[in-house]
C-alpha cells in the first residue's frame, strides 16, 4: 500500500513537470484561488474586527441586554424613527447586574442609557447681551465699554444686511426693525448706557436682542453610563483634551468630531472642509462643491467683525491688509470678504493666517473643556429639562476621530441621564397624585363631559370676598420656592450609581469569539428577568447591518467567482486529459483498475492544489502584510466606522489561510472530477493506436 | 468569409471545451447583467424616486423668510415663473408645479410628521407611473388577505383626498377609505387643518418616501390659505436629463438677469434647506433657489458609486479566470492543430490571417455565449423584477432605495457586457493566436520525418 | 454643513425639526361686568346685540390693575402618564406683562416665564439661565401657551353671529358663532361660544379655517372678584377643561384658584425677581 | 524551355538543442517546367528538407534557390507566402485537409485566400477540378468522411485549382495501399501530361518512381544523381552531383 502511494506520489509529481503548462494554468487558477479566498477573508475579517472595534470597544459592547418589551429595536447610534427609540427601561441596574456578571465569559458589565438633548448656543447678539449684563451686575466699567462696543457692531452689521433686504422687499416688521437698529446705533442710547445701565440693558434685551440671529441648538446623542467603569472598559476611547469626569461628579465628554463638524464657527467649519478635501486631492478650481462652500464661509464671514473684541479689531486688520496687500484703513468687514476669496494658490496660506491670527481672537467652539453646558431635553415625563452639566472633556474613539458618526455620542453621568430622560420616580408620582388630590378636582370623562359639569344644581359664578386694601406682590400668600441648587455643583455617591434605571446594559466578553455561546447563555439568564440579549450588530442598527451586508456580498462573490473557476479547470483539466490518453491506456493496458487511474488524476490535481494553494496563501498573506502597512484609506465616513479607523490595516490570520487552503483543494477536486472519470473510461487498446 | 466559417466550424467540432467555456462566458456575462441591471435599478429608483416624488429634473424652488429665523418653501408668481423656465429652457418637456406643505397627519390610532405635497392630477403622469398600490401587508398586521391592493391613484382628482406611503399608513394605522386629518399652520400661526380621505397607500420608495405624502393642490392652499398664484416649486423636466445641471445654470442665469434674487447653488434636497440652511440665514423676503435633481438626492448617489465599484470589481475578478480559460484553451487548440495551421500558411494564407482565424474563434464563441448569457441575464432581471421581491433587511433597503428589488434591464447594458466579454475573450485568445501566426508552414511537411 | 451629507446626517436633520407643532392656544379668561345677559325669550339678537355680548364678556373679565393667581395644570396624553403644575400667575395688563412661576412640583419649581413686550423669557434656576422663547411656547411642554394667560379681547378678534338658544345641562346658553376679524392674528379663525345670561363663557369651541373642531373647551366655575383699581366685579374662570378633539385622549386641565387683584410689587416683573424666587 | 527551379549550393542546417545539423550539404538542382520529377532517397536523406526549399517554405541557410526567377531567401514571409499563394500546389503525404471544412470548402480555400475571382468563375473551377480527381460527387463531405485515396484526389484538386506553376508532393502516397497509390499517382502524370503543370514529389516507392520522368536521387543531403542522363528510371547508385545546367 505504501509503496503505491509513493508510485502515486512519484507519477503525479512526474506529470505535473511533464505536462507543464497544464500545470502552470492549473496551478495558476488555483493560486489565484487561494490568494483571493485570503486575502477577502483577511479583508472581511479585518472589517469586522474594525467595525467591532471601532463600535463594541467604544460603545456598545459586545452584546447588549435591554427591556423585552421595548417597542424599538436598541440602534445605539440612532435608528429609522423619528425621535428617540422607545426602549423600555430596567428599573434597577444592581438588580440584575450579579446574574449577568456570573455568565461564563463575561469580562464586564457596564450599564446605560440614551437619551437625546439640545444643546443650545446663544446667538450673537444674545451672547453679548449676556455678558453685557453680568458686566452691569458687577459695574466693570471697561468691560462694558468693550462689550457696548461689540453690541454695536452686531448692530450695525445688521443694519447693512436690513439695507440689503429692503432693496428686495419692505415690510412694515423691517421698516421698524431699522428704526430700533438705528437707535441702537445712537450716541444717546450709549450715553443713557452709562446713566442708567439696567434700564437701557432691559431696553437692549427686548428690542434689539429679537432682531438678532437666533443661537444653534445642536442636538446632542447622550450615552449615560457609569463613567468610571465605562472609562475602563472601553478602552477605545481617549480624552484627547481635559480629563475623564471624576467618579460622583455630573459632567459629560463630548465627540471631538461633534465639536468640529456640528458645532464650531461656521467660517472655521467651511475652511476645514475645504482642506480636508484638499488634502486628499481635490482643489478649489475644479471642484464646483468647494468653491460653494467658499462662497458660504465668504457670506458668513460678517460675523468675525463683531465677534472679535474691538481692541483686537486693528491687529486683524493690519494682517488682512497684508495679506491683501491693501492700504491698512480699509473697513473690517470688506476686508474679511475679499480674504475669503480663496483660491488653491492662497488657500493653505490664508488659513493658517486665519488660525494665527482670527481663531485666537474669537471663540470658536460653542463652549470648551471646563465649561458649563445647558442639556434641555423633553423628558419621558413629559416636562422640559435642562440640567448644566461641567464639559470634563472632549473624546475621540481611537483611530475614529474624524468620523462625525463615531463622534456622535456624547457621554454623560448615569445620574445626569437619568433626569435628562426623566425617570417617572416614586417621589414624583406621589407629589403629582398629592397635587391632584389638593386640588379636589373630580375626573371628567370626555363623553359625559357636558352632563358632568354643567348638569348640577350649582350657580356658575361663586362670589370671592374681595380682599381690600393695598396688596403687596411680596405679601405672605406668596409662594415660597425651596432653594434651587444648581446641577453643576451637584455631586453623587458613586455607589448609588447602580441602584437605579438604566436602559441597556454593555456586555464585555472576554473571548468575543465565543459570542455566539455567551449571547445564548446571556439569554437564557435574561429571560426570567424580562430582558433580552443581542449582538453587538444588531445593537448598533445600520452600521451593525452594513457589516452583514459586506460579508454577504463578499461571499455571494467569492462564491460565483469559485463556480466559475470550477468550470474553467475543468475544461482546462478535460483538455489535459485528452492528450494524455494513450499514457491512461498504457497504464491500463499494463494492469492498472481504473481506481488507480482516477486516483491518480485526482491526486495530481490535489498536490497542485496544495502546492498552488500554499502559494496563492504566502502571496494573499504578502499582499495582506503590504496592505497592512500602508492601509486602505475609507472613502466615506461611514466607513471609517466600517473600517474602524481612517484607514483600514488589515491583518491576516491562520484560520484565513487555512481556508484558502481547503478552498482550493475543493474547488481543484470538484474540478478533476469530471476530467478523472474521462481519463478512467480509457480504453487499453488505445495504447496500441499511437496517437489520435 | 472562409476563416470565419474554420473559426465556427473548429467551435463547433470541439464541443466539450466550446462548452464549458461557453457555459462560463454565459454565467459570467449573465451576472454582469444582473448586476448592471441592479445598478440602473437603484439609479432608476434613485432618479424616479427623485424626479418624480420630490423633484424635477430642474426645479425652481423658492424660499420665503418674513423674519430672519422664518423659513417657508414657497414661490409666488407661479405662472410667471413657470414662462420664464420655458422661455430659458426650450427643451423643456413638462414644466409643473408643486405645493409644499410639512405638517401632521393624524389618524384615529396615530400620528406621522410629514411633507404634504399639493399636485394637479393631470399634470402628474410621471408620479403615477412609478407609484404601484401597497398590498395590505406592507401597512397592515395580519391581513387577512395579505397580497390584496385597494384604493385607486386616480381619486386623488377628487377634493379632500390623500395619497400614503405603506410606512406612514403603518405609523398610523390607516386604510383605504379611512378619514385622516392634516394639522398645519398657516403663515400667520394659526392652526389649519384638513378632513381628508385616503384613496390610495402607495409602496414605500426607500427613504425618499418617507417624508411624502400627495394631495390635491387646493388642499395645500386651503391649508395654508395660499392666494392665487402661490405654489411651492416649479418642477421642469426636460428631453433629456443629462443636461440637468447645464439646464440648472442655464435657468440660473436667465432668472439672473430677470432680476429675481436666488440663493447661491446647494448640493442639498430641498428638506434641509428648508429646516437647517435657510432658517439660519439673515434675511428676508423670497428667494428662488434652481436646483436639480441630483441635489435633492444628493445624499443617495453614493449608495450607487458603491455599487458599481463592487460589480465592477467582481466583474473584472471574473474576467480575468475567463482569460486565463480561454487563453489555457487556446494555446492547447493551437498545439493540436499546428499542423493544420502549417498547412493553411503552405498553401498561401498569410500569417494575419492565421491571427485572425484565433481570435474570430474566441470572438464567435465570446458572442454566442455572452449573448445568451446577457440575454438570459436580461430576462432573468426581468423576472426578478416582475416578481417583485421584497427585501427585509433594512440596511439593504436602504442600499437598493426601495423595499423590493428592481432589476431594470436594460438593452445597452446587454451590449455593453456582451461586448466587454467579447472582447475578453478575444482578447484571452490573443497570445496563443499569436503563437499560431507564428507557426511556419515547414510544420505542414513534417509529419512526413 | 457637510460635503457628503449622509443618510444619517439627512436623518438627524429631520428628527431635529420633527418635535410636535405647537397645538395652539385656548380659551381667554373672562372677566366680571355687570350688564344684563342675552335677550332671553326666543328673541332673536342682532348683530349688535351680539357685540355688545361679547363686550360685556370681555368688560367682565377685564380687569385694568394687577392680577395674580394660582393655578393648577393638569395634562393628560395618549400614551404617557399625566402631568401637572401648580403655578402662579401674575399679570398687569396696563403694562402687558406676564409672568408664570412655576411652584410645584419640586423638578420644576422656580422655574418662570416673563413676558416683555413681544419676548418670551423662559428662566430655569436649575441652570440659572434665560432663554429667549417664541410667542408659542408651550407652557411647560403642555398644550397651553401664554394666550391661555392673557386677556379676553373677543369683542375686538372676532364677529359673531347667532346660531341658537339652546342647553348645556342645566343652563341656558346663547350659541354664537365667531369669526376672525380682516388682519387680525388669532390662533383659531372660527369659535363656538356658548354664553349663559350672566355673560359667562361656559364652552367654547375652537375650529379650524377648514370648519374642523380642534377642541373643545369647558369653564364650569367662574369666580368673581371686586377689584379695587377698576371699581368692579372682575370674572375669572375657577377651572377649564381642555379636550383634544383631533387627538382624541389628549385633555388639559387648569384650574385657578387664590386670585388677587391688589397691586403687586413695582419690580415683580423684572428678571431679577424671578431669579431671587428661587436662590 | 527555362528552369522552373534552379537550386544552387544550398547547405540547410537546423538546430537541435545545442547543436547544428546538417540536413542539406550544398545541392545543386535544375527542375525545368512541365517535368515530372521524383525525389528519391531513404527517411532522412534530406528530401523532405530541399522540398520545403523549393516549397519557399524555409530558406537555405547558404547558397540560393530561385523560384521562377525569384531567389527565395530575398523574399520576405508576406511575398513568399503570395508566391506560395499563386504559383504552388502542395500535396502532403497525410493530405492535411482542413478537417473543419467541405470537400468543395477545402479545394475553394486557395481561391478564397487569392481573391478576385467571381463566385461563379471559383465555384466552377472547383467543380471542375473535383470532377477532373474523380471525387465530384463527394462535394459537400467532410474530409473524415473519405478514404485515403480519396482525400489525397482533394489535396490534389487543392493543389491543382489556382492553375500553379508547380505542385510539389511530400510522399503523396506514403499513407495509401499500394493500389490507391498508384492510381493518385497516375492521376498526377495524367495532370501533368494533360495541363503542362510541373510535377515534383518525393518518394521511396519503387513503383511510384517508375511513373516518373525523373528520379533525383538524395543521399546524405547530397543530390547522387539528379536523373538528367536518363529519362527512364534508373536505380539509385553513386554519382557525384553535378552542377545544374543553365
Amino acid at each position: 500500500m505504501f509503496a503505491l502511494v509513493r508510485l502515486l506520489v512519484h507519477l503525479g509529481l512526474q506529470s505535473l513537470k511533464a505536462h507543464r503548462s497544464k500545470t502552470l494554468i492549473v496551478g495558476g487558477l488555483m493560486t489565484f484561488g487561494a490568494f483571493l479566498v485570503v486575502v477577502s477573508l483577511a479583508l472581511l475579517e479585518s472589517v469586522e474586527r474594525g467595525t467591532r472595534q471601532s463600535v463594541v470597544e467604544s460603545i456598545s459592547g459586545d452584546i447588549q441586554i435591554y427591556d423585552k418589551l421595548a417597542k424599538d429595536k436598541l440602534s445605539l447610534f440612532g435608528g429609522f424613527t423619528f425621535g428617540t427609540e422607545e426602549l423600555g427601561n430596567i428599573p434597577s441596574f444592581n438588580k440584575v447586574k450579579d446574574a449577568i456578571a456570573a455568565v461564563d465569559n463575561v469580562r464586564a458589565v457596564v450599564p446605560m442609557g440614551i437619551a437625546t438633548a439640545g444643546v443650545k448656543s446663544p446667538g450673537d447678539l444674545d451672547h453679548a447681551l449676556d455678558d453685557l449684563r453680568k458686566a452691569v451686575d458687577v459695574g466693570d466699567r471697561s468691560q462694558i465699554h468693550d462689550l457696548s462696543a461689540r453690541v454695536k457692531s452686531i448692530a450695525r452689521v445688521l443694519l447693512e444686511q436690513q439695507a440689503k433686504q429692503a432693496a428686495i422687499t419692505e415690510t412694515a416688521a423691517s421698516s421698524e426693525s431699522k428704526v430700533l437698529l438705528e437707535r441702537a446705533l445712537s450716541d444717546e442710547l450709549w450715553a443713557d448706557m452709562d446713566r442708567d445701565p439696567g434700564g437701557t440693558l432691559d431696553w437692549l434685551e427686548s428690542k434689539l436682542g429679537p432682531l438678532g440671529e437666533q443661537g444653534n441648538q445642536a442636538f446632542m446623542r447622550l450615552v449615560g453610563t457609569d463613567m468610571p467603569t465605562f472609562e475602563k472598559v472601553f478602552n477605545r476611547v481617549r480624552i484627547v483634551e481635559g480629563t475623564a469626569v471624576p467618579p460622583g461628579a455630573r459632567g459629560v465628554l463630548v465627540g471631538k468630531s461633534l465639536l468640529d463638524k456640528r458645532l464650531k464657527f461656521s467660517v472655521a467649519m467651511f475652511l476645514d472642509l475645504v482642506h480636508n478635501e484638499r488634502t486628499k486631492g481635490e482643489t478649489i478650481a475644479t471642484s464646483t462643491v468647494l468653491k460653494e462652500t467658499l462662497q458660504k464661509a465668504q457670506r458668513a464671514s460678517p460675523r468675525i467683525a463683531y465677534l472679535l473684541p474691538p481692541r483686537e479689531v486693528p491687529a486683524v486688520k493690519d494682517a488682512l491688509a497684508k495679506e491683501l496687500a491693501q492700504p491698512p484703513s480699509t473697513e473690517l468687514v470688506p476686508l474679511l470678504s475679499s480674504f475669503f476669496q480663496m483660491d488653491d494658490a492662497n488657500f493653505e496660506r490664508r488659513l493658517k493666517l486665519f488660525y494665527d491670527v482670527i481663531g485666537p481672537r474669537i471663540q470658536l467652539y460653542p463652549f470648551k473643556v471646563g465649561d458649563t453646558i445647558t442639556l434641555s431635553s423633553f423628558t419621558k415625563s413629559g416636562y422640559l429639562k435642562s440640567m448644566n452639566v461641567k464639559v470634563y472633556g472632549v473624546y475621540t474613539v481611537q483611530g475614529l476621530d474624524e468620523s462625525i458618526i463615531a463622534g456622535a455620542l456624547s457621554l454623560v453621568d448615569l445620574v445626569t441621564f437619568r433626569e435628562l430622560y426623566g425617570q417617572r420616580t416614586a417621589v414624583l408620582d406621589d407629589e403629582l397624585a398629592a397635587m391632584k388630590k389638593s386640588a379636589g378636582i373630580k375626573e371628567v370623562d370626555r363623553g359625559t363631559a357636558e352632563a358632568d359639569l354643567f348638569g348640577g344644581d350649582d350657580d356658575i359664578a361663586v362670589t370671592v370676598k374681595t380682599v381690600e386694601g393695598s396688596g403687596v406682590g411680596t405679601g405672605s400668600s406668596d409662594p415660597v420656592i425651596e432653594k434651587v441648587v444648581r446641577d453643576e455643583q451637584m455631586t453623587f455617591d458613586q455607589n448609588t450609581v447602580g441602584d437605579g434605571l438604566v436602559l441597556s446594559i454593555a456586555v464585555m466578553l472576554k473571548d468575543p469569539s465565543k459570542l455566539r455561546a455567551t449571547l445564548a447563555a446571556l439569554s437564557k439568564v435574561c429571560e426570567p428577568l424580562g430582558l433580552q440579549a443581542v449582538d453587538w450588530q444588531q445593537a448598533t442598527g445600520f452600521i451593525g447591518q452594513i457589516t452583514l451586508v459586506v460579508r454577504a456580498v463578499l461571499m455571494t462573490a467569492i462564491f460565483i467567482l469559485f463556480l466559475v473557476t470550477i468550470v474553467i479547470l475543468n475544461n482546462s483539466m478535460v483538455m489535459a486529459t485528452l492528450e494524455r490518453v494513450s499514457e491512461f491506456g498504457t497504464l491500463r493496458a499494463i494492469g492498472a483498475q481504473r481506481g488507480f487511474v482516477n486516483a491518480m488524476v485526482v491526486f495530481e490535481t490535489a498536490v497542485l492544489g496544495f502546492l498552488s494553494g500554499l502559494f496563492g496563501a504566502g502571496l494573499g498573506v504578502a499582499f495582506v502584510t503590504w496592505l497592512h502597512g500602508v492601509g486602505i484609506p475609507a472613502p466615506a465616513d461611514l466607513l471609517q466606522v466600517v473600517f474602524g479607523g481612517p484607514r483600514l490595516y488589515p491583518t491576516v490570520e491562520a484560520s484565513n489561510v487555512v481556508a484558502g487552503l481547503v478552498a482550493t483543494l475543493i474547488v481543484g477536486i470538484l474540478a478533476t472530477l469530471y476530467p478523472a472519470r474521462l481519463a478512467t473510461r480509457v480504453q487499453p487498446v488505445v495504447a496500441m493506436q499511437g496517437k489520435d | 468569409m472562409i476563416i470565419f466559417e474554420i473559426a465556427r466550424n473548429n467551435l463547433l467540432a470541439s464541443r466539450r471545451r466550446t462548452l464549458f467555456l461557453g457555459t462560463a462566458l454565459f454565467g459570467v456575462t449573465l451576472l454582469f447583467v444582473l448586476l448592471l441591471s441592479l445598478t440602473a435599478g437603484v439609479t432608476d429608483n434613485l432618479i424616479r424616486g427623485a424626479t418624480a416624488v420630490s423633484s424635477g429634473h430642474v426645479n425652481i424652488a423658492g424660499y420665503y423668510k418674513s423674519s430672519p429665523t422664518d423659513s417657508q418653501a414657497l414661490v409666488t408668481n407661479v405662472d410667471t415663473l413657470k414662462a420664464e423656465a420655458r422661455q430659458a429652457l426650450p427643451d423643456a418637456v413638462v414644466v409643473i408645479d408643486r405645493l409644499r406643505g410639512w405638517g401632521k397627519i393624524i389618524a384615529d390610532r396615530g400620528s406621522v410628521q410629514t411633507g404634504i405635497n399639493g399636485i394637479a392630477f393631470d399634470d402628474e403622469a410621471d408620479l403615477f407611473s412609478m407609484l404601484t398600490l401597497a398590498p395590505a401587508k406592507d401597512y397592515r398586521e395580519n391581513p387577512a388577505n395579505p397580497e390584496e391592493t385597494r384604493g385607486n391613484f386616480a381619486d386623488l382628482q377628487k377634493p379632500n383626498t390623500i395619497l400614503l406611503f405603506a410606512g406612514q399608513a403603518k405609523l398610523l394605522k390607516a386604510e383605504v377609505g379611512d378619514s385622516v386629518t392634516l394639522r398645519t399652520e398657516t403663515l400667520k400661526g394659526a392652526t389649519n387643518t384638513a378632513d381628508v380621505t385616503v384613496v390610495a397607500i402607495a409602496r414605500d420608495l426607500g427613504l425618499l418616501s418617507g417624508f411624502a405624502s400627495f394631495v390635491p393642490k387646493q388642499a395645500v392652499i386651503d391649508l395654508y390659505q395660499f392666494k392665487p398664484g402661490v405654489s411651492g416649486v416649479v418642477q421642469i423636466y426636460l428631453k433629456d436629463i443629462k443636461r440637468s445641471t447645464a439646464a440648472m445654470n442655464e435657468l440660473r442665469a436667465h432668472l439672473a438677469k430677470k432680476g429675481y434674487a436666488q440663493l447661491e447653488h446647494d448640493a442639498q434636497p430641498f428638506f434641509i434647506k428648508l429646516l437647517q440652511t435657510v432658517p439660519g440665514e439673515d434675511w428676508t423676503g423670497a428667494k428662488l433657489d434652481v436646483t436639480t435633481w441630483e441635489d435633492e438626492g444628493a445624499f443617495l448617489v453614493q449608495i450607487i458609486n458603491g455599487l458599481k465599484a463592487v460589480s465592477l470589481a467582481l466583474v473584472m475578478l471574473l474576467a480575468f479566470v475567463i482569460v486565463v480559460g480561454i487563453s489555457n484553451t487556446m494555446t492547447i487548440a493551437v498545439r493540436e492543430r499546428t499542423r493544420e495551421i502549417g498547412t493553411l500558411r503552405a498553401i498561401g494564407m498569410n500569417r494575419s490571417s492565421i491571427l485572425m482565424l484565433f481570435l474570430l474563434e474566441a470572438a464567435i464563441l465570446g458572442i454566442v455565449a455572452s449573448g445568451a448569457g446577457g440575454l438570459a441575464g436580461a430576462g432573468i432581471a426581468a423576472a426578478i423584477n416582475a416578481a417583485a421581491i421584497r427585501v427585509d433587511v433594512d440596511a439593504m433597503r436602504i442600499v437598493l432605495l426601495s423595499d423590493t428589488l428592481h432589476l431594470v434591464p436594460r438593452v445597452v447594458d446587454v451590449v455593453i457586457a456582451v461586448a466587454v466579454l467579447t472582447f475578453v475573450s478575444a482578447a484571452a485568445a490573443f497570445f496563443p493566436a499569436l503563437r499560431a501566426a507564428r507557426i511556419t508552414p515547414v510544420t505542414a511537411m513534417q509529419s512526413a520525418e | 454643513m457637510s460635503l457628503s451629507p449622509n443618510i444619517l446626517g439627512a436623518l438627524c436633520a429631520l428628527v431635529a425639526v420633527a418635535s410636535p407643532l405647537a397645538v395652539a392656544a385656548p380659551t381667554d379668561v373672562p372677566q366680571p361686568g355687570v350688564l344684563g345677559g342675552p335677550p332671553g325669550g326666543g328673541a332673536v339678537p342682532g348683530e349688535a346685540d351680539l357685540v355688545q355680548m361679547l363686550k360685556v364678556v370681555d368688560d367682565r373679565q377685564a380687569n385694568t390693575g394687577d392680577y395674580r393667581s394660582i393655578a393648577y395644570l393638569e395634562q393628560k396624553e395618549k400614551g404617557k402618564a399625566d402631568t401637572a403644575f401648580e403655578v402662579v400667575f401674575y399679570r398687569r395688563d396696563a403694562d402687558d406683562k406676564l409672568m408664570i412661576l412655576f411652584t410645584k412640583p419640586k423638578t420644576e419649581a422656580g422655574k418662570g416665564y416673563l413676558r416683555v413686550d413681544k419676548n418670551l423669557f423662559l428662566y430655569d434656576p436649575t441652570v440659572g439661565k434665560w432663554e429667549r422663547r417664541t410667542e408659542r411656547e408651550r407652557i411647560g411642554g403642555t398644550n397651553s401657551n401664554r394666550q391661555d394667560f392673557d386677556e379676553s379681547r373677543l369683542a375686538v378678534e372676532y364677529t359673531p353671529k347667532f346660531v341658537a338658544m339652546e342647553k348645556l345641562g342645566k343652563h341656558d346658553v346663547t350659541h354664537m358663532t365667531l369669526s376672525m376679524k380682516e388682519g387680525v392674528d388669532v390662533a383659531f379663525p372660527t369659535v363656538e361660544l356658548y354664553i349663559d345670561k350672566d355673560g359667562n363663557i361656559l364652552k367654547r369651541e375652537d375650529k379650524a379655517l377648514s370648519g374642523k373642531l380642534l377642541r373643545t373647551t369647558y369653564y364650569p366655575k367662574w369666580n368673581r372678584i371686586y377689584s379695587e383699581s377698576k371699581k368692579g366685579d372682575v370674572y375669572i374662570p375657577g377651572e377649564i377643561r381642555i379636550f383634544d378633539e383631533v387627538e382624541k385622549g389628549n385633555s388639559t386641565l387648569i384650574q385657578i384658584r387664590e386670585t388677587d387683584l391688589r397691586p403687586l410689587d413695582a419690580n415683580l416683573f423684572t428678571k431679577a425677581w424671578l431669579e431671587s424666587k428661587s436662590r | 524551355m527555362s528552369a522552373i527551379i534552379e537550386v544552387q549550393g544550398v547547405i540547410k542546417d537546423y538546430p537541435l538543442g545545442k547543436l547544428s545539423v546538417r540536413a542539406l550539404h550544398g545541392v545543386d538542382l535544375t527542375i525545368a517546367r512541365g517535368e515530372f520529377t521524383a525525389i528519391a532517397g531513404p527517411s532522412g536523406s534530406g528530401k523532405t528538407t530541399l522540398l520545403n526549399l523549393i516549397g519557399c517554405v524555409d530558406v537555405p541557410t547558404e547558397g540560393t534557390v530561385v523560384f521562377d526567377g525569384a531567389v527565395t531567401s530575398k523574399l520576405s514571409d508576406r511575398e513568399l507566402t503570395r508566391l506560395r499563394l499563386e504559383k504552388l500546389g502542395f500535396i502532403f503525404q497525410s493530405f492535411n485537409l482542413v478537417a473543419v471544412l467541405s470537400v468543395f470548402q477545402n479545394v475553394e480555400l486557395p481561391l478564397l485566400l487569392q481573391g478576385g475571382i467571381g463566385n461563379d468563375e471559383r465555384k466552377k473551377r472547383v467543380v471542375d477540378i473535383l470532377d477532373r480527381v474523380g471525387i465530384g460527387k463527394y462535394i459537400g463531405h467532410r474530409p473524415n468522411e473519405l478514404s485515403g485515396g480519396q482525400r489525397q484526389r482533394v489535396a490534389i484538386a487543392r493543389a491543382l485549382v489556382t492553375r500553379p506553376k508547380l505542385v510539389l508532393a511530400d510522399e503523396p502516397t506514403a499513407n495509401l495501399d499500394s493500389v490507391t497509390g498508384g492510381q493518385i499517382l497516375g492521376l498526377m502524370k495524367e495532370l501533368n501530361q494533360q495541363q503542362g503543370v510541373t510535377f515534383l514529389f518525393s518518394t521511396h516507392d519503387h513503383r511510384v518512381m517508375e511513373l516518373a520522368g525523373r528520379i533525383v536521387q538524395v543521399q546524405d543531403g547530397r543530390v547522387v544523381d539528379d536523373g538528367k542522363q536518363g529519362k527512364t528510371p534508373t536505380s539509385a547508385s553513386a554519382a557525384a552531383p553535378t552542377p545544374a545546367a543553365h
